[in-house]
């Protein structure tokens, strides 16, 4: 198995932390792991974007030119890492903040209404958990067990009252494609 | 060896230096190492040790020079220009023969440049970093547990040479988290003492901590013995790795960063059947030139592969002196290497030479 | 908002540009200025002018604005 | 009647180039930016002025001014501004710099120029930390306040005081024309405004080296919202940075 | 009676070396040296006391003191200063320092020292030139005074006015003692001595940063005898750099 | 040319540069180049030019990147421990592309080191000056008079390539007196104008001087473009000078100081019989490796020669490409080599390869 | 000059490591130091004392000289 | 013709302007020369010494270990110096202040009372004029015309008014020999 992810959305939107979940997640089932973030002045306010590797093999380079998925949480970055992914990959967008119906050329697209979900659960800051919850729900790179058992390694100490809605956004997440799939 | 964490590389290197008895941090802001004075600031006070942010870089390598002076693990970061300006510093430590450690987590250069991982200081680092003979000992690493190990032993190697320790990286290795074991901590109070530092010249002849050689046979002297503590880090501390050089007939040489992106050209290649290997540097100074000369009876071709124009490509060629081809191909300034043009260079290499 | 497009505008804000600091907001003294609901291109959401009939000509949300976007016009010169 | 022939009260520097600033939601420095525009708009300068921008976050600032720019080595600015005034000397010339650029790595850069009363204007902005590399502590940070390298609080003990620039360069012969200003409030960003004007006028007439101290804020790595952060300023910096005129050449006030 | 068992009332100092100085003839920073072993000696503190020589004429002073020292590259010292301080607080660290040294090249690292309250002492000796390299200007070199760098006089014009170093620094928080003594004749000399040892009390006790200005002479490159350099220094310097306590702890009369 | 002058090597430097056209001088005094900014501190003003004695060498280099990028003839000058901190200066003035001179008069080093002649910083000066990929072109003289000869010609190439330029001597060249002619003054202003500089935009758009590059594709390209100047320079500015080698089997290579001492000991040896002769590189970078890799089809060994534990050396390396044994002899820190123990080397040598 | 070897020096000064900077000479309250003719090995005129018994043992040249050249005893005590 | 000279003394005797102008005035009549001073803070209250070459062919190495002519102005010089002169050459010695007679080992000795004529003239620091007065005359490398017209293009300008005492004192040493020999 090899995953190559670019997570990608605005500053404020938790893409970071999104790709360090699901590394660290990564770590916990034995597999291999990079985490590689866009860094530097370009974050401020502009985008940002993460890149994420996860494989039975030791992984070589942590950068990825052409991820076999996607996830972006905002126009701008669809736009610029649409084009990028593999043919055969997956896009997962937020659809609540990218209105027009997305398709994609020979890549499999799922619309994430990820602000809408996390509105309803009033914070709209864990969108983020909801499209990772969509994402693994989907393809099952690793257990929504173990993701939820990262919240409280990756989450800093101060932001612990955060765990349950955090750990709640990733079930809506995740039930969004464990119920529609098995429907 | 403890349980398995997932690090950024400037926060494990910073611990690791922690680990191996570093107590005294010294250094100013500057991307992308800003997560190692981060996190000494926050780690040093509880080990009782020191973090002071500096008025600036050349102010920093100074205070490195005093501390080393006074006996301490200590050690500094920064990226290329800040590098730059602690060069004369730098050449005080090495003349002096104090131990210390330096990491550059290396940008785009000239100039402000760009901060994205480049591999332009390999000169810089191997050759001039500042006026006079002298060089530090350069390793660079590939990952982040290999920083980890690096930094374990950089201070050691630097208390065996007497001298400057260069862990050379760039933001890949510094922005990245992968997994990491740490080794257990050294208590740096047990370390051997330094009867050389000036720490109070209590009950004993005075110590001098000094470059200054108004004899020029003095001066003289200490150029060649600095030139054999290099001959012995060229006999004793070359590190290195190879990747499929069993049976290869074009070896790819990079190291860090690009080491990592050939890896999966080198990769990629063997899928298509061509028969290729890696050579990856760890140590940069010593270079394992011995290595790379038994590959050049070896191998048709060599590719050496650096996010720069080409520098350390002028070691491969001092190492091969002319008996095998030695091919170049560079991303400079912040552009990544991809393991798809690497590919294609491997290719045309092995028709060229076929 | 607005009525009609031809309707004189005292107060004009890039809101494609807007990074939604809500300075102006804060010093108009007559109140006409607040946040859109929406979001704009850049992820923010935008000052917005809700009267420009009430607008006072008196530049201080432009004083203010970081990012120069408002431009103020004075209809009685 | 028609929009454009309405008379603009307010809108954008004739002598500033129409792109779009990277600077973070509420950070004064855009609006410092606006004023030195200004500025150089109102003494009709802009072909005859040559700015230096700093390594900061206001490094780009020779994208934001439309006119001939340097950038300088982090810290150096008042050196690149020495160079070029020295070959143009009937040119103005001036220095943007951060509290990290100018008062830290370039300490000795700073207190020469003054000293030597090199005819330049340096604006100075205070934001009591280092913005662009995401918050690390200043020489002006306040005592207790957290950053990226004080983590407990700025102590004393450890890191000393906040510096005072203006109070220390004030004492320079070469200094004619230093000045704190701040940007929390309309009335303010005004006197902001006229010091900037007066700092390129001292240096117009050649009366030596004039700087402008604009305390600013830093929302994204103070941890506040722009609002959030003029109070900040205003309840904190304000008490340990006063706004006041250190020095003036005589006769300042009716330049 | 013989010879040895009379009483010294002038002597060697037991914390320097013995070894012959270099400095030329009639140089006051012999008397300096001097007096900076004496203070060592009186307060027995030469084991644990760590000195660090400049780059100028004191650049062999680690020849000189018979304790630990550290030659730092110039400018430096208080950096060196501060790594060694912050290794061993207990121990007794200071720097002596030219001119040049400390007012030139190596301003960011008082400037930050000071204000930092490093626990160090700093002699500095100005002596309004460079000595060393034969006779440059320095920072703070008279006005009109000719050197090699100056050759029509040091003008105001272009190189601004003689540097007040001490007049800066004890603006700074941080800065516990700072003083200005001069060597030009017997009772300025015991003047300096109790300044030397004041400043190393105040390290002592750790009360901050201390620096003594010692005015000291160059015969060589003033092209002067050591008689009128010493009268010229009380001429000239007197008036520009006035002896006088800049800044003392409370209670810094009784240490 | 006018009548032959007795001069220090440093004045006569100082006055070939005002001859040259430049107008600014900003520096800090250093052993042994002080006679430089003491000459410019005299004469610049009667040219009406300006001549500054910067806080330091730090500064000094950023005045200078100020006023070449304000579009002026000007240089500074140093010796080793200075040229260190200039290190970033010059790293902005290459990215910016500015041209400008900088003299390096080398002593001894690592750290303060000695102020005797030496050659020890020769990888600085042409590989690792700082960070980033960019080289200055450097010019080594050997004489007092070719010191003002390459100088003359230092501002045209550094105006040809944009960028700085590096004079390259030690304390021989500076402080030694021989006689010397200047060539005819050049009126600054009747240069070609510099279109990219910053004097105030009247009347046109905009100019930017920067080094800053936070789109990759854009400082690649900027790399690039500097290695092409690069390629351009070793195409056509490469000077060397050759002794004696029509007929030599052994060949020295030496430069600057090494070089006098070198042609000593090449005449020596022509006494002794033996065909020896000498390469003097003059550029050091662009290195005249053509004319070594040539050379090495005649000859049966090579001996470099420096005052240093061995820098150019590798260059030669690199040129020979190993088909010709290298010999390295070098005395660094400032003992100076004698022409008697060169001479012994050369017989030692022919005795191994024949 | 001392008469004989064996007489007490309540002033005793180097004269072979003396740099003839005559700033000893100028201090002393008595008057009893002055310059040699000859040129010790350094090349300077050297500081002599011309008459011991007349010292005051106030100790004033050791304090002057730079080169740490003087000591002074007190035969008082 | 091939000379190589050291001169040598304290640092005030002016060693160095006697290098200087026997430098020019070899430059003068045509001949290649150079002039190599010992620089840097060792001269400070130390010795100073120059080396100069004069040759009718171009000149290689500047520096000179053996040189064939030593003039030597003191003791500490002489006893650095003397031994460093090659078999055959000569060694011109102030035997104003080295007081002990001085004989050399396969060398020439001259004994040049330089100071003492010096300060019949009434002025110490012309001693310098004196030893090289004395050496041109015993050895004819340039003229005493080239010597006495080298003065004014060497002193800098504002010491031409002791050019009148300098050419005294090259003629005093001058005659030393002159007579001497021709006698
Ligand atoms: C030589 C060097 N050192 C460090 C840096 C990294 N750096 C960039 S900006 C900066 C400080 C910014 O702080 P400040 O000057 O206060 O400006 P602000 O961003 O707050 O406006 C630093 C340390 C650099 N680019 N070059
Ligand atoms: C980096 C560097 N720059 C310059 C020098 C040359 N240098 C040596 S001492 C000195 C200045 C000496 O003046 P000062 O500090 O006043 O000391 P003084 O000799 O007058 O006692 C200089 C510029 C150097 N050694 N290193
Ligand atoms: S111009 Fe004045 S009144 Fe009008 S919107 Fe702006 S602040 Fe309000
Ligand atoms: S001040 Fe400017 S950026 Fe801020 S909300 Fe108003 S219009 Fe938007
Ligand atoms: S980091 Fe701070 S100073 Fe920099 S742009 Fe953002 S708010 Fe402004
Ligand atoms: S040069 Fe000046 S400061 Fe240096 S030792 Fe001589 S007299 Fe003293
Ligand atoms: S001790 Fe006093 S009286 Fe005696 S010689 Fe010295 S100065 Fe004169
Ligand atoms: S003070 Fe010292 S050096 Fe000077 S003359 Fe007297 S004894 Fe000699
Ligand atoms: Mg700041
Ligand atoms: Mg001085």
């Amino acid at each position: 198995m090899k995953k190559e992810l670019i997570i990608a959305g605005f500053g404020g939107q938790g893409v970071m932390f999104m790709g360090k979940m699901l590394a660290h997640s990564g770590m916990k089932e034995g597999l291999e792991v990079t985490w590689m973030p866009s860094y530097g002045p370009e974050m401020r306010g502009g985008t940002a974007h993460c890149t994420v590797k996860i494989s039975t093999e030791r992984i070589a380079s942590p950068f990825c030119s052409h991820p076999d998925t996607l996830l972006v949480m905002n126009r701008p970055s669809l736009e610029k890492f649409q084009p990028r992914v593999r043919a055969g990959g997956s896009m997962y967008y937020n659809s609540s903040m990218i209105e027009q119906e997305i398709s994609g050329q020979e890549i499999d697209v799922a619309a994430v209404p990820a602000n809408k979900i996390a509105e309803e659960l009033g914070n709209p800051r864990i969108a983020n958990m909801v499209m990772l919850g969509a994402y693994i729900a989907r393809e099952e790179i690793v257990d929504l067990m173990t993701i939820n058992n990262s919240l409280a390694a990756v989450l800093p100490e101060e932001k612990h009252n955060l765990i349950d809605i955090n750990l709640e956004a990733l079930k809506r997440g995740y039930s969004l494609y464990t119920s529609l799939e098995k429907s | 060896m403890g349980e398995k964490k997932l690090m950024k590389g400037n926060e494990a290197i910073a611990e690791a230096a922690i680990r191996a008895g570093c107590r005294y941090f010294f250094g100013y802001p500057i991307t992308p190492q800003n997560e190692i004075p981060a996190y000494m600031s926050r780690r040093l006070p509880e080990e009782g040790g020191v973090f002071l942010q500096a008025e600036s870089e050349v102010a920093a390598s100074n205070m490195v020079y005093g501390a080393a002076g006074a006996g301490a693990r200590v050690m500094t970061s920064s990226s290329s220009p800040g590098i730059s300006l602690k060069a004369e510093g730098i050449s005080y430590i090495a003349a002096a023969e104090l131990p210390c450690v330096i990491v550059n987590m290396m940008r785009g250069g000239p100039g402000l440049g760009g901060i994205e991982p480049s591999q332009s200081d390999y000169f810089q680092a191997t050759k001039g970093m500042a006026h006079g003979n002298f060089h530090l000992l350069v390793m660079a690493p590939s990952s982040v547990q290999e920083g980890v190990d690096l930094m374990s032993q950089a201070f050691d190697l630097a208390d065996k040479y007497r001298g400057p320790v260069m862990l050379l990286g760039d933001g890949m290795i510094g922005q990245m988290m992968e997994p990491v074991e740490f080794p257990e901590k050294i208590d740096p109070t047990e370390l051997p003492p330094k009867e050389w530092a000036t720490d109070g010249a209590r009950g004993r002849e005075k110590n001098v901590i000094n470059s200054l050689y108004l004899d020029p046979d003095v001066l003289e002297n200490l150029n060649w013995k600095l030139q054999e503590k290099y001959e012995q880090m060229q006999r004793e501390d070359v590190k290195y790795e190879e990747y499929h050089m069993e049976d290869a007939v074009v070896a790819v040489i990079a190291y860090g960063t690009a080491a990592r992106i050939a890896l999966d050209a080198v990769q990629a290649a063997r899928e298509d059947g061509i028969r290729v290997g890696l050579i990856r540097p760890i140590t940069l100074f010593p270079f394992p030139e011995q290595v790379i000369a038994r590959a050049s009876a070896q191998v048709d071709a060599f590719l050496t592969t650096e996010l720069s124009t080409g520098q350390m490509v002028e070691d491969v060629r001092l190492a091969v002196k002319g008996r095998t081809p030695v091919f170049f191909h560079g991303r400079p300034g912040g552009n990544m290497l991809t393991p798809e043009e690497l590919l294609e260079e491997i290719k045309k290499i092995r028709g060229e030479v076929q | 908002m607005n009525k009609e497009e031809a309707e004189i505008k005292k107060v004009n804000i890039k809101a494609d540009k807007c990074k939604g600091c809500e300075l102006c907001i804060e010093v108009c003294p007559v109140n006409i200025l607040s946040m859109s609901e929406a979001i704009n291109e850049l992820g923010y959401h935008y000052a917005e002018v809700d009267d420009q009939d009430k607008c006072l000509s008196c530049g201080r949300c432009a004083v203010m604005c970081p990012d120069i976007l408002i431009k103020v016009y004075d209809i009685n010169e | 009647m028609k929009q454009d022939k309405l008379k603009e009260v307010a809108g954008y520097p004739d002598s500033m180039s129409g792109r779009d600033m990277h600077y973070c939601p509420g950070c004064t420095q855009g609006i410092i930016h606006r004023l030195i525009g200004e500025v150089i708009d109102e003494l009709k300068i802009k072909e005859e002025t040559i700015g230096i921008a700093p390594v900061g976050c206001a490094v780009l600032a020779y994208d934001y001014f439309d006119i001939d720019m340097q950038e300088a080595s982090h810290g150096r600015a008042p050196a690149v501004a020495t160079g070029i005034k020295r070959v143009h000397p009937d040119k103005m010339v001036f220095t943007y710099q951060g509290d990290g650029d100018l008062a830290s790595i370039g300490t000795a850069e700073i207190i020469h120029a003054a000293n030597r009363g090199e005819k330049i204007t340096t604006v100075f902005v205070n934001n009591a930390i280092y913005g662009m590399t995401g918050g690390q502590m200043a020489p002006t940070t306040l005592l207790g306040q957290k950053t990226k390298t004080t983590p407990r609080g700025r102590s004393s003990e450890e890191t000393g005081n906040p510096l005072k620039v203006s109070e220390m360069l004030s004492m320079l012969d070469g200094a004619a024309y230093i000045v704190r200003v701040s940007t929390h409030d309309l009335e303010n960003i005004n006197k902001t405004k006229q010091a900037i004007k007066k700092a390129f006028k001292v240096q117009q007439q050649g009366l030596g080296f004039a700087l402008v101290e604009v305390l600013s804020t830093c929302p994204t790595n103070w941890g506040l919202s722009p609002r959030q952060a003029m109070e900040w300023l205003e309840k904190n910096m304000i008490p340990e940075f006063p706004p006041r005129v250190f020095c003036a050449p005589e006769g300042v006030d009716e330049l």
